[in-house]
C-alpha cells in the first residue's frame, strides 16, 4: 500500500501564533485515519492546512506524490481530496438540492444521487428548502452527502457525528465502511471515540500541535489506560 | 371624460407611463446594485459613477471616433466591465474578508475619484448626446405622445432584468456565486475558481451600469454629476426591495418609479422623498424588504 | 498711494463643482486679462491676482477670505458664485473693511437687507433676469405663462418676480409645478405643462435642473408643438453644453453676448484664444469688475478701502460689459441687460454663434430702484 | 385514587410549561401540539431524531420564535407573546447550538457582561469601566467552576471550539437562571470537557431547572432526571431514561442498537 | 486617551509607559493652549469643530459597529437651528448650542429608529437615505433660508459675560466645548454601557439571549453620537457665523467618515488628527491647481487598502506603540 498523502514536518500559523509544530503523517491508499486528540490541539487545524486553507503553512505535504504547498486552494479538489468541515457550511441562499450539487464531480467513482437520497432520506424530504433551514443534524448529511457525490480519492471529515443522532451516527458508520470497501481513503477527527474506534484502521495521537503517537486498530485495547488519561475516554 | 382623482384618465395613463420609463433605470440600476451586493456583499457606491461612465465612453467613442448610438450600446458597457473588473481584482478584492463596511467605503472613494476626474476634464455641466435616428420621433398613442427612444428604453430594460435574474436564480453558474457569497474558501476548497468568478460578477454589475449609463445619455444630459444623486435613490429601493433579493431589485424598481411618477402629478413637492417615505414605511412594517429573506 | 506696494485681488470660486463652468477657472482668467488690458501696474504698484476654490463650501470660502485678508495682503474679492458664499464672504469683507464684488451669484439679499458699504454686485440678479425674461417677452406675444419651478427659495424667487412681470405686462400665469432640486426625468413636469396649453413655459431652475429640462422638452416635441421655452438663468456656456439641437428656439436673459458689438465681438476673440470658450455674462462681468476696480483706485490715488468704494460708488462704468454702467447706493451696478434667443442649427454661422438679441432690456428697469431695495445705506 | 406524598418527595413544582406548542414554517410543520411541563431541580432532556424539532421548541420557549399555537407558561405568567429579551430578564436563559461567545472580549469579559445586567451595572454610561471590577470575584468563580481559570485574559475567538462552549455555559449561568437550556452542551467536546460539564449541569440543576437537548446518550443517561423523546415534531415518548430507552419506537427512530 | 486606559485587563503597564502617556496627554493640551498663536484660529476652529463631529460619528462605528452614513444631519442641522435660535430668537451662546444639541438628539431619536432595525450595510444606506430626506426638508424649510443660507449669526456673549466676537475668546470657547465633548465620549465609551455595546457588536443574538434590549442600546448610542455631532455643528455656527446647507449634504457624512477611518475608527484621538489631515488638505487644495474631489477619493481608496488602522491605530498597533502601552482593537 502506497502513501496516498504524506505530510512531514507541517508548521501552520493563525496570524501571528504558531499552531501546528511540526506535524508528521502518513496515509496510505485506502487507508482509514482517526486523529484523536484534546480539545484545541490543532486537529482541525491540521486538516484545514492539508486543505489548503490555512496558507501560512512550512513543510511538506504530498498527495500522491504531488507537492500540494503551491497549489491554489481552488485546484485541491481536483487533485482528488473531499473535505467536510468541522462547522458544515451549508448554504443559506441555495436549497438543499442545490447544496448537494454545487461541488464539481472531480473524478468518475461519486455517489450518484438516488443512492444519496437513500441513505439520507431526510434530504430527499427537505431538498427544496433553505440549506440552513435544516436541523442542526440534517445539516450535518448534507454537508457529507454532497461530497460523496464528487469522486475524490481522499475524504477528510471534521468530527462528522458531531451532533448526530445515534442512528444517524450508526448509518455513517456503516456509510463509511462502504466507502472503505470501495477503496476510499479517509482522513477523519473524531471525539466520539466509540464510532472511531469502529471505523478507524489506524490512529494519530495529537498533542500541542504534533503527533504523539501512531498506532493500528488492533493495539488499541492495550492503550486505552494511555488513552483514557490523555482523553477522558 | 373619465378622471381618476380629479386627473383625466388619458393624462393619469401618461403619467404611468412615464413612472414606468424611470422605473426601468431605477430597476436597471437597483439590479447592478443587488447582483454585486448579493453575491460580493458589497454596496456599490461606484454605481452611481459607473452608469455615468457608460454615457461617457459613449459620447467620447462618438466625439473621436465617431461611433455611433448602436455600436456604443455594446462597446461602452464592456469597457466600463473591464475597468470593473480591474478594480476589482487589484483592489476590491483584497477586502472581502474585512467588514462589509470598508467594501462601501472604498467604493465611495472609487466613485469620488471617477466623478472627480470627469469633472476635472470635462467640466460638471453636461454635454449632449442624441436620440439614435432610427429612434427618434415618437408616437401618439392617443393618451400622450410616446417619444420612440422611451418606449425602447423599457423593453430593453426589461429583457436585461429577465435574463440577469434567470441567469442567476436559475443556472449553476448562478449557484456557485450565491454559495461564494457565504463561504468563499468553501467554495474554493470545493474546487471552484471563485476569485475569478467574483471578478467577472463585478464586472458584470459594473457593465449592467454602464449600459444604463448608454441607454440614458440620449435623453439626459452627460454629465459628471449624473450618476451621484442617482444612487441614493437607487439604494433605497434596493433597501425597499430587500437587498440582495434579484427579483425584489427589479421589481421594486419599477414599482417605485410610478409611485414616483404618481407623486410627480399629485403633490410633486415631495416626488423625490416619496421613494424615502415608502421606504420608511416599509422598514416599519418589513424590516428585511419586500422581497428580502431575514438577515 | 497703495499700502504694502502691491494691489492684490482674489477670486474666489467654484472651481471643480456644479457651478465650474459658469464662472469657474475662467473668470480667473478674465480677471487677469482685465489687469494685463489696465497695464499691470495701478499707481505704480503691481497688480496680483490671485485664485481659489471655494468647493461651494461658505466655510471654506470664509476661511479663505479671512486670511486672504488677514495674512496676504488681498484687497478685495470678486467673482463669489453660489450666493451662501456670496453673502459670508460679504459680511467677513464689510467687518474687515475689505472691498467684494459679486459677479457669480445671484441673489438680490447681496444689495438688499445685507448690503455693504464695501460690497458691489456686478453681472446679473434674480430680479433682472425674471424682468428681462418675463417682461420682454410678454411683450414678444408670450403671453400666458406656465412655470416649472425647482421647489427652493431660489426657484420661489425666480417664479415670483417673473410672474409679477408677466402680469404687470398684461399676461396671464396658468399655473405652475414645482419640482425638487436635481430631479433627473422632468417628463411628468413636461407633460402638465404641455397640456396647460401656455404659450411659454418658464424654467424658473439652474444648472443642470434646467439642461435637463430643456432636453427633455425637445424630445416630447414640446417646442415643435408651438410652445416657447424661457429659462430664467442660463447663460451661453450651458447653452454650449446643450448644443443647439436640443436648445433652439429658447428664450433667456443674460448681461453680456460676446457677438453683439465689434468690441465684444474682439474681447470676446481674445478670451476664446485664452480658454477655448467664449466668455459668458460672469465672465466679462468679472472682468468689468476688475477693471473698474483698478480705475476707481486710480482715481482714489489710494487703495484704502473707504476711497475706493467711494470712487466705485461715483464713477460710470464703460467697458465691453456696461455702456453707461452706475452703481447704485446699495452697491449695485446697473447697466443694461438682454433677452436673446437660441438660434436654430442652421443659422448658426460662426462657432458659439448661438444667440439672437430680441430685446434690450435698459438698466433702469432691469434691476431693483436702490431706494426701494431694502438696503439701509439707500434708504438714507 | 389520591395519596398523601410526604413532603421530600412531592413533585418538585413546574417552572416553565408549554401546552399545545405548535410552529409551521409555512406549509411544513416542525412542531406539533407538544406539551411540556419542566421542573425546579432536575435536569430534563429533550432527545430526538436530527430534525425532530428540538431546537424549534427550544427557539419557541426562549421567543426566538413566535409559535403558531399554543401558550407558553413560565412561573406562573404567560410568555407566549412576550419578546426574547424580555423572557430572559426574566429568568430563561438559553445557549445556542452553534457556540455564541463574543469572540473579541476577554473570557473575564465575556463573563462580566452576562453578569451586567443582574447587578444593575449594564445602563450606566457616566461611571467608569472600573465599576465593572466588583463582578470579578464572582466572575473568576464562574471561570473557575468550568475550568477556564489558565484562560481568564484570553480572547474569546482565540480559544478552541469546546472552550468556547465551556465558556458560554459559563456566561449562561451568571444570569443565575431559574430555568437552564442548553442546547447540545457537549456537542463537539472532547471526553474530559464533558465530564466536567456534565458535573456542572448536575451540581447547577440543584436549585433551578435544566432543560437540555443532546445527543451523547450517556451524558442524558448519567445526569438526566426526566426524558422527552421527539419525533418528527411530536411526542414520541415520555419518562425516566430507562423506561424510554427500552420502548422500541424510541430505539428504532433515534438509538438505534446503541447502547448508553 | 482613552486608549492609554483602556489598556486591557491583561496590561501589565510599565510605570514609564504610562508616564510617557501623561505626557503624550499633557502635551496634546499644551499645543491646543498655544495653538493660536501659530496657526490662523479661524482654522484651528473649524479643527476643532470637525474634530469633534469626528469623534462623535466615532462612537458609533467604532464602538457599536454601527456605520452611519447620514450624519450631516445631526451636525448641519444643529447648525441651523443653533443659528435660528441665536438670530432670530436671540438666545445666548450657550443656549444657542444646547438648542442645537437638544435638536440633533431629537432628529437622531426619529432616523435611529427607523435605522436600528437593520444592521451593517443596511444600517448605513438607510441613514443615508434618511439623512437625504433631512437635507431635502432644509432646501425647502422656510427657515433654513434655501441656498442662502442663515447668515451673520452674531456669537453674543458666553453666559453674558465673555465677548465672543474676538477670535481669541471664540477659540478658547471652542477649544473648552470640544475637550468636555471629548471628555464625555471618552466617559461612554468606557462605561459599563460601552462594554455592552461592544459585546452587541461582537455578537448582538448573544446580547440578546442575556436578557439585553439590544435595540434601546443601540438606539441610546446612536442618539448620543447625533447630540455630540450636534453639539459640534452648533459650535460651529457659532464660529463661522452662518448655517448653510453643505453642512447637511450627504457628501458632508462621507467626509467625516473620511476623517475617522484617516485617524483610525475605534481610537478616542484618532478621529481628531483624521479631521485635522482632511479640514487642511481642503484647505491647502482650495488655492492649488488639483481638484478636491479627486484627493479625497484617492485618500480614501488607499485608507481603505493600504493603512484600515488609519493614523492613530497605525501607530497604536506599531512596535513603538504596543510597547508604550496602547492596544488596537478592532
Ligand atoms: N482562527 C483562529 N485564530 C487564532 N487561533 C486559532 C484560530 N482557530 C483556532 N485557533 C487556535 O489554534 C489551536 C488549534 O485549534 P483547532 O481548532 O485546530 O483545535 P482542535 O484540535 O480542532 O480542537 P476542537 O476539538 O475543539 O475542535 C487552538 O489553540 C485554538 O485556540
Ligand atoms: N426557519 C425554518 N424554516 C423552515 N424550516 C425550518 C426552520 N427551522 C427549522 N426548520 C425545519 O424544522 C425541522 C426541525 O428543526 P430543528 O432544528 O428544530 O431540529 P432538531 O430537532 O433541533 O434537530 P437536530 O438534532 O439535528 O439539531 C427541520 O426539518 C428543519 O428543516
Ligand atoms: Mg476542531
Ligand atoms: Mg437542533
Amino acid at each position: 500500500m502506497g502513501a496516498l498523502l504524506q505530510v512531514a514536518d507541517l508548521h501552520a500559523w493563525y496570524g501571528e501564533s504558531h499552531v501546528l509544530h511540526g506535524v508528521d503523517m502518513t496515509v496510505g491508499e485506502g487507508e482509514t485515519i482517526t486523529i484523536l486528540g484534546r480539545n484545541g490541539v490543532g486537529k482541525t487545524t491540521t486538516l484545514r492546512t492539508i486543505m489548503g486553507i490555512i496558507r501560512a503553512r512550512k513543510g511538506e505535504i504530498r498527495f500522491a506524490g504531488r507537492d500540494m504547498l503551491s497549489v491554489p486552494l481552488h485546484r485541491t479538489a481536483h487533485a482528488g481530496i473531499g473535505f467536510v468541515p468541522e462547522e458544515r457550511g451549508i448554504f443559506a441562499s441555495l436549497t438543499v438540492e442545490e447544496n448537494l450539487t454545487l461541488p464539481p464531480v472531480v473524478a468518475d467513482g461519486g455517489m450518484p444521487l438516488e443512492e444519496i437520497y437513500d441513505l439520507f432520506p431526510n434530504l430527499l424530504e427537505r431538498r427544496a428548502s433553505q440549506g440552513t433551514k435544516l436541523s442542526g443534524g440534517e445539516q450535518q448529511m448534507l454537508a457529507m452527502a454532497r461530497i460523496l457525490r464528487t469522486g475524490v480519492r481522499l475524504l477528510i471529515l471534521d468530527e462528522p457525528t458531531e451532533g448526530l443522532a445515534p442512528v444517524i451516527v450508526q448509518r455513517i458508520g456503516e456509510v463509511l465502511q462502504k466507502l472503505k470497501a470501495r477503496g476510499m481513503t479517509i482522513l477523519l477527527v473524531e471525539q466520539n471515540f466509540r464510532f472511531a474506534s469502529r471505523i478507524a484502521d489506524r490512529f494519530y495521537l495529537m498533542e500541542h500541535g504534533r503527533m504523539v503517537a501512531d498506532f493500528p486498530v488492533a493495539e488499541l485495547p492495550d492503550r486505552m489506560t494511555t488513552l483514557n488519561k490523555v482523553l477522558g475516554v | 371624460m373619465t378622471t381618476i382623482f380629479g386627473i383625466p384618465l388619458a393624462a393619469f395613463l401618461g403619467q404611468l407611463l412615464i413612472g414606468l420609463i424611470n422605473g426601468s433605470f431605477y430597476a436597471m440600476l437597483s439590479l447592478g446594485l443587488a447582483v454585486i451586493f448579493g453575491l460580493l456583499r458589497v454596496i456599490n457606491f461606484a454605481h452611481g459613477a459607473q452608469y455615468m461612465l457608460g454615457a461617457f465612453v459613449a459620447l467620447l467613442l462618438l466625439q473621436y471616433l465617431g461611433v455611433d448610438y448602436w455600436l456604443a450600446l455594446a462597446i461602452a458597457p464592456l469597457v466600463v466591465g473591464l475597468f470593473g473588473a480591474l478594480v476589482e481584482r487589484t483592489m476590491l478584492s483584497r477586502l472581502y474578508d474585512l467588514d462589509p463596511l470598508y467594501g462601501l467605503l472604498f467604493t465611495f472613494g472609487l466613485a469620488l475619484t471617477i466623478e472627480g476626474t470627469f469633472r476635472y476634464l470635462y467640466g460638471a455641466a453636461g454635454q449632449p448626446y442624441s436620440v439614435p435616428p432610427a429612434l427618434s420621433g415618437g408616437t401618439n398613442l392617443g393618451f400622450m405622445f410616446l417619444p420612440n427612444y422611451r418606449g425602447w428604453v423599457v423593453a430593453v430594460s426589461l429583457v436585461t432584468c429577465l435574463g440577469t435574474w434567470l441567469l442567476i436564480e436559475k443556472t449553476k453558474l448562478g449557484a456557485y456565486l450565491r454559495a461564494a457569497t457565504e463561504n468563499t474558501v468553501l467554495v474554493q476548497a470545493f474546487g471552484i475558481n471563485v476569485p475569478l468568478l467574483l471578478t467577472l460578477t463585478y464586472g458584470f454589475g459594473a457593465a449592467l451600469a454602464a449600459f444604463a449609463g448608454v441607454l440614458a445619455a440620449p435623453i439626459y444630459q452627460v454629465s459628471p454629476l449624473m450618476g451621484t444623486n442617482l444612487i441614493i435613490v437607487v439604494f433605497a429601493v434596493v433597501v425597499v426591495g430587500g437587498m440582495g433579493s434579484i427579483l425584489g431589485a427589479i421589481v421594486t424598481g419599477y414599482m417605485l418609479g410610478i409611485a414616483e411618477g404618481l407623486t410627480k402629478v399629485f403633490y410633486p413637492e415631495a416626488s423625490n422623498i416619496v421613494i424615502f417615505v415608502i421606504m420608511a414605511i416599509v422598514l416599519l412594517l418589513r424590516p428585511a424588504g419586500l422581497f428580502g429573506k431575514d438577515a | 498711494d497703495v499700502s504694502d506696494g502691491v494691489v492684490k485681488i482674489g477670486i474666489l470660486n467654484d472651481q471643480s463643482g456644479v457651478y465650474a463652468n459658469f464662472g469657474g477657472k475662467y473668470s480667473y482668467e478674465a480677471a487677469k486679462m482685465a489687469v494685463e488690458d489696465f497695464g499691470g501696474k495701478v499707481l505704480d504698484a503691481p497688480v496680483e491676482v490671485i485664485t481659489a476654490d471655494h468647493q461651494n463650501k461658505p466655510d471654506i470660502a470664509s476661511n479663505i477670505a479671512r486670511q486672504w485678508y488677514d495674512t496676504e495682503q488681498v484687497d478685495s474679492i470678486m467673482e463669489l458664485t453660489t450666493s451662501s458664499v456670496a453673502l459670508a464672504v460679504q459680511a467677513i469683507s464689510r467687518e474687515k473693511k475689505k472691498i467684494d464684488i459679486v459677479t457669480g451669484a445671484a441673489t438680490t439679499e447681496l444689495t438688499g437687507a445685507q448690503c455693504s458699504p464695501y460690497g458691489f454686485h456686478w453681472a446679473y440678479d434674480t430680479y433682472s433676469l425674471a424682468v428681462g425674461t418675463g417682461g420682454a417677452l410678454v411683450k414678444e406675444g408670450g403671453d400666458s405663462w406656465f412655470f416649472l419651478t425647482a421647489d427652493y427659495a431660489f426657484g420661489y424667487s425666480l417664479e415670483e418676480n417673473t410672474a409679477e412681470f408677466v402680469k404687470a405686462n398684461g399676461g396671464t400665469v396658468t399655473g405652475a409645478v414645482r419640482h425638487p432640486l436635481a430631479t433627473t426625468d422632468y417628463s411628468s413636469f413636461l407633460l402638465q405643462a404641455q397640456s396647460s396649453g401656455a404659450k411659454v413655459i418658464g424654467l424658473a431652475n439652474a444648472g443642470l435642473d434646467t439642461s435637463n429640462s430643456i432636453k427633455q422638452a425637445a424630445e416630447f416635441g414640446i417646442v415643435a408643438g408651438g410652445q416657447r421655452l424661457a429659462a430664467l438663468l442660463f447663460t451661453l456656456a450651458e447653452v454650449h453644453g446643450l448644443g443647439l439641437e436640443a436648445a433652439q428656439g429658447l428664450t433667456l436673459t443674460e448681461g453680456f453676448y460676446w457677438n453683439r458689438t465689434p468690441e465684444t465681438v474682439e474681447f470676446g476673440k481674445r478670451f476664446f484664444e485664452r480658454t477655448g470658450a467664449m466668455p459668458n455674462m460672469v465672465h466679462a462681468g468679472t472682468y468689468s469688475s476688475v477693471l473698474q476696480y483698478l480705475k476707481a483706485i486710480e482715481k482714489a490715488g489710494t487703495d484704502e478701502t473707504e476711497a475706493v468704494a467711494k470712487a466705485l460708488h461715483e464713477m460710470p462704468v464703460n467697458d465691453i460689459f456696461a455702456e453707461n454702467g452706475k452703481v447704485g447706493a446699495n452697491g449695485r451696478m446697473i447697466h443694461d441687460m438682454y433677452l436673446m434667443e437660441v438660434k436654430k442649427p442652421g443659422e448658426s454661422d460662426v462657432a458659439w454663434d448661438y444667440y439672437k438679441v430680441l430685446a434690450t432690456i435698459p438698466g433702469d428697469q432691469a434691476f431693483i430702484d436702490p431706494a426701494k431695495s431694502g438696503c439701509d445705506l439707500a434708504a438714507q | 385514587m389520591t395519596f398523601a406524598v410526604p413532603e421530600s418527595r412531592k413533585e418538585p413544582r413546574t417552572v416553565l410549561s408549554a401546552r399545545g406548542l405548535s410552529m409551521s414554517f409555512g406549509a411544513f410543520s416542525a412542531v406539533r401540539n407538544v406539551d411540556l411541563d419542566v421542573h425546579h431541580a432536575r435536569v430534563h432532556a429533550l432527545i430526538g431524531p436530527n430534525g425532530a424539532g428540538k431546537t424549534t421548541v427550544f427557539n419557541l420557549l426562549t421567543k426566538f420564535l413566535t409559535p403558531t399555537g399554543g401558550t407558553i407558561t413560565f412561573m406562573g405568567t404567560d410568555i407566549t407573546r412576550l419578546p426574547p429579551d424580555r423572557v430572559a430578564r426574566m429568568g430563561l436563559v438559553r445557549s445556542f447550538q452553534i457556540s455564541a461567545v463574543f469572540p473579541h472580549l476577554t473570557v473575564l469579559d465575556n463573563v462580566r457582561v452576562a453578569l451586567q445586567r443582574p447587578n444593575g451595572l449594564a445602563t450606566q454610561f457616566w461611571r467608569p469601566l472600573s465599576a465593572l471590577d466588583s463582578l470579578n470575584e464572582r466572575a473568576d468563580r464562574l471561570i473557575a467552576a468550568v475550568g477556564l481559570s489558565e484562560a481568564r485574559n484570553a480572547m474569546a475567538a482565540d480559544l478552541s471550539y469546546g472552550r468556547k462552549r465551556v465558556l458560554e455555559i459559563a456566561t449562561t449561568l451568571a444570569l443565575d437562571p431559574k430555568v437552564l437550556l442548553l442546547d447540545e452542551p457537549m456537542a463537539g467536546m472532547g471526553g474530559e470537557d464533558v465530564a466536567v460539564v456534565a458535573g456542572i449541569i448536575r451540581n447547577v440543576a440543584r436549585d433551578r431547572a435544566v432543560l437540555m437537548v443532546e445527543h451523547n446518550l450517556k451524558v442524558v443517561a448519567d445526569i438526566c432526571d426526566h426524558v422527552t423523546v421527539l419525533q418528527r415534531g411530536e411526542i414520541l415518548a415520555e419518562g425516566d431514561y430507562r423506561t424510554v430507552s427500552e420502548d422500541p419506537r424510541v430505539r428504532a427512530a433515534y438509538m438505534g442498537t446503541e447502547e448508553a | 486617551m482613552a486608549d492609554m486606559v483602556e489598556t486591557t485587563a491583561s496590561g501589565e503597564r510599565s510605570a514609564t509607559a504610562q508616564s510617557i502617556r501623561i505626557g503624550f496627554l499633557l502635551a496634546g493640551l499644551a499645543a491646543l493652549a498655544v495653538a493660536p498663536l501659530f496657526l490662523y484660529p479661524v482654522f484651528l476652529m473649524k479643527l476643532l469643530c470637525f474634530a469633534l463631529f469626528a469623534c462623535a460619528f466615532n462612537l458609533l462605528i467604532g464602538y457599536t459597529g454601527l456605520l452611519s452614513f447620514g450624519h450631516a444631519a445631526f451636525f448641519g442641522g444643529a447648525a441651523y437651528f443653533t443659528a435660528h435660535a441665536v438670530k432670530e430668537w436671540h438666545l445666548t451662546p450657550e443656549l444657542g448650542i444646547l438648542v442645537g444639541v437638544l435638536g440633533a438628539a431629537l432628529l437622531g431619536l426619529v432616523i435611529g429608529f427607523f435605522a436600528i432595525r437593520r444592521q451593517g450595510i443596511y444600517f448605513a444606506m438607510i441613514t443615508l437615505a434618511l439623512a437625504q430626506m433631512f437635507y431635502f426638508f432644509c432646501l425647502q424649510a422656510e427657515f433654513t433660508k434655501g441656498e442662502d443660507g442663515i447668515q451673520g449669526v452674531p456669537r453674543g456673549h458666553f453666559l453674558g459675560l465673555l465677548d465672543l466676537s474676538t477670535s481669541t475668546n471664540m477659540y478658547y470657547f471652542t477649544l473648552a466645548v470640544f475637550l468636555v465633548g471629548l471628555l464625555v465620549i471618552w466617559r461612554f465609551v468606557n462605561s459599563p454601557f460601552g462594554m455592552i455595546l461592544k459585546s452587541i457588536r461582537e455578537n448582538e443574538q448573544r446580547a440578546v439571549s442575556l436578557g439585553y434590549s439590544v435595540q434601546y442600546y443601540k438606539l441610546g448610542a446612536f442618539v448620543m453620537s447625533a447630540a455630540l455631532a450636534g453639539l459640534a455643528g452648533g459650535t460651529k455656527a457659532l464660529v463661522f457665523q452662518f448655517a448653510t446647507l453643505t453642512d447637511v449634504t450627504w457628501q458632508m457624512s462621507g467626509e467625516v467618515i473620511l476623517m475617522t477611518l484617516l485617524g483610525g475608527i475605534g481610537t478616542l484621538i484618532g478621529p481628531v488628527f483624521g479631521a485635522g489631515l482632511v479640514v487642511t488638505l481642503q484647505h491647502y487644495l482650495a488655492t492649488s491647481d488639483f481638484p478636491v474631489t479627486i484627493v479625497t477619493g484617492v485618500v480614501f481608496m488607499a485608507c481603505v487598502l493600504l493603512f484600515r488602522r488609519g493614523l492613530v491605530g497605525e501607530f497604536y498597533a506599531s512596535r513603538l506603540g504596543r510597547r508604550l502601552g496602547f492596544a488596537y482593537r478592532r
